[in-house]
């Protein structure tokens, strides 16, 4: 069997999935930050492998866009995550809920 | 027409509030100055055009329209006919009355008038528009000043009151926007004449027809307020200030009924025919009901709340034994009920202002020191309670009469008998509040209580002229509203 | 090529899982460091060799970076990297989606081209980002502009007050 | 006669109450005895007009003048039409208005003199007296309304005259509430004779009734439902009960309105309208059997009273009874065919009417004369009264001469009319005719129980301090000439009216001066009034026998009476207050307050605490939150790979 489209959906998938139950079920913000990394990693290898197999270059194109959020995302979120642990003294997600009511 | 009356009417008030908004707070005079000036204007117009209309023609006159959304059709559309000349130049007057009535306010004065006005344009806009969005954008306007002069300017459990209005009256509002949407979708057109005249009841299904006709209802129905719908009203009057009261059971309470004969008798006349006997039955709760709870209250303002639910039945039943008399005493009725309960609430906040009791059982006997405000209060309740010579006789026998002449409803005329229960109900309290308050030995704590002064005299009693003119020669107004109401009747197939 | 991709594959799921499963905080971020390699591999199977480079520099380089050194100064190092009382939901959520998506991509017909794209990718690429017509100008700017402000919002947020 | 005549009869006493309440009150309020002379003047006149009428009628052919009338409201084919007609019983019934509305005028300027509301008193006598001879001209169902209702409003104002008297501002409501239920009826039998017949005009009615052009049922209906107005106004059983307590109002003020004009309005509405009512046997046959009984019921609560305006009141309201049974039986025997329709129609308006004009003069003359006594002796309860023959003279010569009219001795005015009424009932409905005899039995006994207590014997008052309803202070003397005048020109009166040719000049028969003597009936009711008197005499002049072991012999009988049957008391207590005001309308109240606006705050609570409860979704886990998004993501997918 070769490789196709679907072998690099199906592990863009999986690299999304893993990403996605780390995001969800870990407690240290960082390791969220990191899996949400993972995830956009994910989505990327998806764009690239639709480039890759439409002969579309702008597949490629978003994938550089993404690449630029994800590097905003990591700047501000990692800051965000260390103003709170300023504040807070722990990174915990489970210990925030500011955003209660 | 080619000079705008009706816009000028309309937003003048506005402006007025406006000028008035930019008027320094520490000038209360001048703002109250500002304000009568604006009401009387508006006032003396809206009788110019009452003497301008020509009794020969139906359909709107005095008509501007022209272009608002293109996209959807919608028009900056106004005119005025027989149904609506009536309500608008009522409209004006009690606003001049409400500016005169709250000459005592001093609790941040420019916002009050402000405001005031702003509710004048929203009502004044209801009556004149012939265009269904603008008819609903104006319906909308009222209700933001209404909510700020109760809830700042009220009484007791004033947010609680205001609160409560702004919800009821929302909550019609959703249905008849989209009673309104419907309408537009199917028939094409936000404009009533034309919706009016396309028979758009044949075009359609019996059952979205119903569908449209009961959201329109309810709509108004919430603000007349028919029974169940009615609670809102005595918690807003009992709280609102006395001039808010004024306005409330004297004009917007009419765009419930206005509504009614302008929207859904006149679009459906088959529906409206269809459902008579049971809007006739609502009618007929709405005045016995109404009557028998007010028998219960002790709050003079509650009291005369309750009085307006039961008055309110006489011009559901007016609207919907579907006879050109009936309509017209309803139209009437709607006009005497609120100059009359316009006045009787003036009157309960002259002697709220002078005792500080609002409370029957502890009044008593007043007549000895306020015998202008006895005697018009006395004037004021048996013409609410339909003695000749004033306006609530002439409305409540055309009412009556034509009801009673009806075709088109089965029964009606039992009907009408037992809504005519309301008027011995009607003596029964009106008569046991004049003898509670203002008869009787004097109590000892109103010893010092004074009477009206001059501009309050100059108030209640120009109210009282307007009520008996209307009583003594009600074809003063009749001329008029007949021309509006015969092609309504005209399209029930008569 | 293919075995390429296994092994790549194999290899980036693998540290994928490290990163998610791993309580020492600092290995998961190494692991991810690994994991963004391999995937740039994939690009390079891909036949994407501009992007293979950019994602060496910007996550190998920039972004890994940025996380380690976040983890060392929130200083959270010794309490590890705990899962938390939504673990089995999420591990359900995200099973689900995972089949989802695999039932999503199998039973999907797609229109490929197998034959391999031009190489290098660079010209082509810078082509459809800066060109006149269905270029994407206008966004580049904004994403420039965007993490100039990702940079100074970062600033303002960690700056001591 | 110019066409404005009538018009100004009724228009002179209303530019009266113009003047006195815009002009007089405010600005020339230290002047009141203005009011008394603007308001005396307008009647004066009103009263010269009348009489000019009555002679241009009288000679009219057919007793009728036809008037011009005037569009007042016209609304698509319902046109309303205002005019006036004059025709023999409008002639009459306006010089009886207007020569009573005189006399009281002027009597009051005596008995009224210093009240603080003088000019207030005369501006509402003026303006009652407008609306009455309003009424009287009415040539049409609702302008009859209108001044109907006016001259209840008037009674309303005047009963509540002295407001600040508890029970008069509690007699004036329930005068006003107790008429306006039979108003109801009367309103919906216009509405439903003109739903029938297309018509309000009297006259058209009348042409409609007798050519049978409306159907009986519709008649009978339609004339039940006037004729309740008549009960109401009238003070006949069931609603008589505001009549003795309307006594709160001046006296002058029940001499006028409670016994000589608006309680009459009833059977003028009757005589009025009484080829409606002659046209259905049902509905002849109900107003004579209530009218009947309300004689006779009236009479039994008119033994007992003590205070000597209530007794005079029953007597009124016994009477209006009286005319009623006239009215009825000459009906029924119409609607039998016993009676000739041409002839009978005029004749029953006569029979009526005729005892309404005899009554107006005696029975005013006999609440003139309680005001006189009054205004001496400062109470109305004839217990403490007596011996005042000899110090007001004159009132006790009046009072008497009224107390035998009303007994219906001959050849006072009293007798004739109400033979006529006995001769008729006689003829057509023998039960009622025993019922009447009976009553004249009663009348003669309470009347002359009032005249001996009051003017025979000796004094008894005690309290010469006793403040009353006059201003003056009581003393022990004849009241001035003001008063003492119209009460003996009143007195004239009430002799020489049944002379006059008023039965003939409405249509019926009139009997020559000795020759009603021949009737055994005019014999038998006189023996029987002459035993009342006697029964009257040997209790409280001569004391052969002591009315208090009477008393105790017919205690059971006796607190009957006194407790007029109770009926206040069911009325009121028991209807009014249990049943409506503390028993439906709390219910209702309750209802309103708890179902309906609770299911209003109902909704508004649930929507707080579901808010609330709901709320708690909001954890502020952001991996809570992120789960919702995903579970929401896969929802969509399945249902894009179940559906789509």
């Amino acid at each position: 069997m070769t490789v196709g489209l679907e072998h690099f959906l199906i592990l863009s998938a999986i690299l999304f999935s893993i990403g996605l139950y780390g995001a969800l079920a870990k407690r240290n913000a960082v390791v969220i930050l990191m899996s949400i990394e993972i995830m956009l990693n994910a989505v990327n290898i998806a764009m690239v492998a639709f480039s890759r197999y439409g002969h579309l270059i702008t597949g490629q194109v978003f994938a550089i866009f993404i690449m630029v959020v994800a590097a905003a995302e990591a700047a501000v979120g990692l800051a965000i995550i260390i103003a709170i642990y300023r504040s807070r003294e722990t990174v915990d997600v489970e210990k925030f809920d500011l955003m209660k009511w | 027409m080619d000079f705008p009356y009706l816009s000028i009417i309309v937003f003048l008030p506005v402006i007025g509030a406006i000028l008035i908004a930019l008027l320094p707070q520490a000038d209360p005079r001048r703002i109250k100055f500002t304000a009568a000036f604006f009401t009387l204007a508006v006032f003396a117009l809206s009788l110019s055009l009452f003497f301008m209309f020509d009794t020969g023609l139906e359909g709107a006159q005095f008509v501007e329209r022209a272009s608002w959304i293109p996209a959807i059709d919608a028009q900056y559309f106004l005119g005025v006919d027989g149904l609506s000349l009536p309500m608008l130049v009522l409209a004006t007057f009690l606003g001049f009355i409400a500016v005169l009535v709250s000459w005592k306010i001093d609790l941040r004065v420019r916002e009050y008038f402000a405001w005031l006005l702003v509710l004048e344009t929203g009502v004044l806009g209801v009556f004149c528009s012939l265009d269904l969005l603008l008819f609903f954008l104006f319906w909308e306007v009222e209700i933001l000043p209404m909510f700020l002069l109760i809830s700042i300017w009220g009484t007791g459990r004033k947010e609680y009151s205001a609160m409560k209005f702004v919800i009821f009256t929302l909550a019609g509002s959703a249905m008849m926007l989209a009673g309104i949407l419907l309408l537009y979708f199917h028939g094409g057109t936000f404009d009533m004449m034309e919706l009016a005249g396309m028979g758009l009841e044949g075009a359609i299904s019996t059952l979205l027809a119903t569908a449209i006709f009961f959201l329109l209802f309810i709509g108004y129905a919430v603000k007349l307020p028919v029974f169940p719908f009615h609670t809102w009203l005595p918690d807003a009057h009992t709280d609102a200030p006395t001039a808010v009261s004024v306005i409330l059971a004297g004009i917007l309470l009419k765009m419930g009924g206005y509504g009614m004969i302008r929207v859904c008798v006149s679009i459906f006349p088959g529906v409206s025919q269809d459902y008579a006997v049971l809007l006739v039955a609502l009618a007929l709760v709405n005045i016995i009901y109404g009557a028998a709870v007010t028998f219960r209250q002790r709050d003079l303002k509650r009291l005369i709340a309750y009085s307006s639910i039961s008055h309110m039945g006489y011009v559901l039943l007016g609207i919907f034994a579907l006879s050109q008399v009936s309509m017209t005493g309803a139209i009437l009725q709607m006009f005497s009920h609120g100059l009359i309960t316009g006045l009787l609430f003036a009157l309960v906040g002259l002697v709220y202002d002078k005792t500080h009791v609002r409370d029957i059982p502890q009044l008593g006997g007043l007549a000895r020191r306020m015998p202008i405000i006895a005697v018009v209060f006395s004037v004021a309740g048996l013409a609410a309670l339909g003695l000749p010579g004033t306006s609530g006789f002439a409305a409540e026998f055309l009412v009556f009469l034509g009801s009673f002449k009806s075709t088109l409803v089965d029964g009606i005329q039992t009907y009408t008998i037992l809504g005519m229960v309301g008027i011995v109900l009607t003596a029964g309290y009106i008569l046991w509040l004049l003898q509670r308050v203002f008869y009787g030995p004097i109590k000892a704590q109103y010893d010092k209580v004074t009477d009206a002064n001059r501009l309050e005299q100059f108030t209640i009693i120009s109210m009282v002229a307007v009520i008996m003119l209307i009583g003594i020669y009600p074809a003063v107004l009749t001329d008029i509203i007949k021309v509006g109401v015969s092609p309504i009747i005209a399209s029930l197939g008569l | 090529m293919e075995i390429a991709f296994w092994i790549l594959a194999v290899i980036s799921v693998a540290s994928a899982l490290a990163v998610v499963f791993l309580r020492n905080i600092f290995r998961a971020a190494l692991f991810l460091v690994l994991c963004f390699f391999t995937i740039a591999g994939i690009y390079v199977v891909l036949h994407a060799d501009f992007l293979a480079a950019a994602q060496v520099l910007i996550y190998v380089g920039a972004i890994a970076v940025l996380i380690i050194f976040a983890i060392m100064l929130t200083r959270e190092t010794p309490r590890g990297s705990p899962s938390g009382r939504f673990r089995l939901i999420a591990f359900l959520v995200g099973a689900t989606f995972l089949v989802a998506m695999i039932l999503v991509v199998t039973g999907t017909d797609w229109q490929v081209i197998t034959e391999a794209p031009t190489e290098p990718t660079t010209s082509p690429l810078a082509q459809a980002l800066f060109s006149r017509e269905e270029g994407f100008v206008l966004p580049f700017e904004i994403a420039a502009a965007l993490l100039l402000a990702a940079v100074i919002g970062a600033i303002a947020l960690v700056r001591e007050k | 006669m110019p066409s404005g005549v009538p018009l100004a009869i009724f228009l002179l006493p209303f530019f009266s109450f113009i003047v006195i309440s815009f002009i007089i009150r405010p600005f020339l309020n230290s002047k009141p005895q203005l009011s008394g002379y603007i308001t005396t003047a307008s009647i004066g006149t009103s009263l010269i007009l009348s009489l000019w009428v009555l002679a241009e009628v009288s000679s009219a052919p057919g007793h009728v003048l036809s008037m011009p009338d005037y569009e007042w409201l016209a609304i698509g084919d319902t046109v309303i039409r205002f005019g006036v007609t004059v025709d023999a019983l409008a002639a009459i019934m306006l010089i009886v208005v207007t020569s009573v509305s005189l006399l009281v005028q002027v009597y009051s300027q005596g008995y009224m003199h210093g009240d603080p509301g003088y000019s207030r008193y005369f501006a509402f006598m003026s303006l009652f007296t407008a609306f009455m001879l309003g009424l009287v001209l009415a040539d049409n169902l609702v302008s009859l309304y209108v001044f109907w209702e006016g001259v209840g409003l008037c009674s309303y104002l005047l009963i509540g005259f002295w407001f600040h008297r508890p029970a008069a501002a509690r007699a004036a409501t329930k005068a006003f509430l107790v008429t306006r239920i039979g108003d109801f009826g009367f309103l919906a039998a216009i509405l439903f004779l003109y739903s029938k017949t297309g018509t309000f005009d009297i006259g058209e009615l009348h042409h409609l009734a007798l050519a049978g052009a409306i159907g009986g049922t519709v008649l009978t209906w339609a004339a039940i439902g006037i004729f309740s107005g008549a009960i109401g106004k009238s003070a006949q059983f069931p609603l008589h009960t505001w009549l003795p307590d309307a006594m709160e109002g001046p006296t002058p003020v029940s001499a006028l309105i409670h016994a000589a004009t608006m309680v009459a309005a009833g059977i003028y509405l009757v005589a009025r309208m009484f080829p409606v009512f002659a046209s259905s046997l049902t509905a002849v046959t109900t107003v004579a059997a209530i009218g009947g009984f309300t004689a006779i019921f009236a009479a039994t609560m008119a033994l007992v009273m003590n205070d000597i305006k209530r007794v005079l009141a029953y007597s009124t309201i016994s009477q209006l009874g009286y005319m009623m049974l006239g009215l009825g039986v000459v009906g029924i025997g119409v609607a039998n065919d016993a009676i000739p329709l041409e002839v009978g129609l005029g004749l029953g308006v006569a029979v009526g009417i005729f005892h309404l004009f005899n009554h107006a003069f005696f029975k005013s003359l006999l609440f003139l004369g309680a005001g006189s006594v009054n205004h001496a002796t400062g109470t109305f309860d004839i217990r403490e009264m007596g011996g005042l023959r000899k110090v007001m003279p004159w009132t006790y010569i009046t009072f008497l001469i009224g107390s035998l009219s009303i007994v219906g001795i001959w050849p006072l005015a009293g007798f004739w009319s109400k033979e006529g009424i006995l001769d008729h009932a006689w003829d057509h409905q023998t039960a009622l005719f025993f019922l009447a005899m009976i009553t004249v039995f009663m009348t003669a006994f309470y009347m002359f129980r009032v005249v001996f207590l009051t003017f025979a014997g000796e004094y008894r008052g005690s309290n010469a301090g006793h403040s009353g309803a006059s201003a003056h202070a009581p003393s022990l003397r004849e009241s001035p000439l003001v008063m003492v005048a119209p009460m003996g020109i009143l007195a004239i009166l009430a002799v020489i009216s049944g002379w006059l040719p008023v039965s003939s000049f409405l249509g019926g028969e009139s009997e020559s001066f000795f020759g009603a003597l021949a009737h055994p009936i005019a014999w038998v009711s006189m023996v029987l009034a002459a035993l009342g008197i006697l029964l009257a005499y040997a209790l409280y002049s001569a004391k052969w026998l002591s009315s208090e072991s009477l008393r105790r012999r017919f205690a059971p009988l006796h607190t009957l009476f006194s407790r007029k049957y109770w009926i206040d008391e069911l009325y009121e207590r028991v209807i009014v207050v249990r049943v409506l005001v503390d028993g439906i309308f709390v219910l209702l109240n309750w209802f309103d307050t708890r179902i309906v606006d609770g299911i209003v705050n109902g909704i508004a609570g649930g929507t707080i605490v579901a808010g609330k409860g709901i709320r708690r979704l909001q954890t502020g886990q952001l991996q809570a939150y992120g789960i919702a998004i995903f579970v929401g993501v896969l929802a969509i997918v399945a249902c894009f790979l179940i559906f789509g």
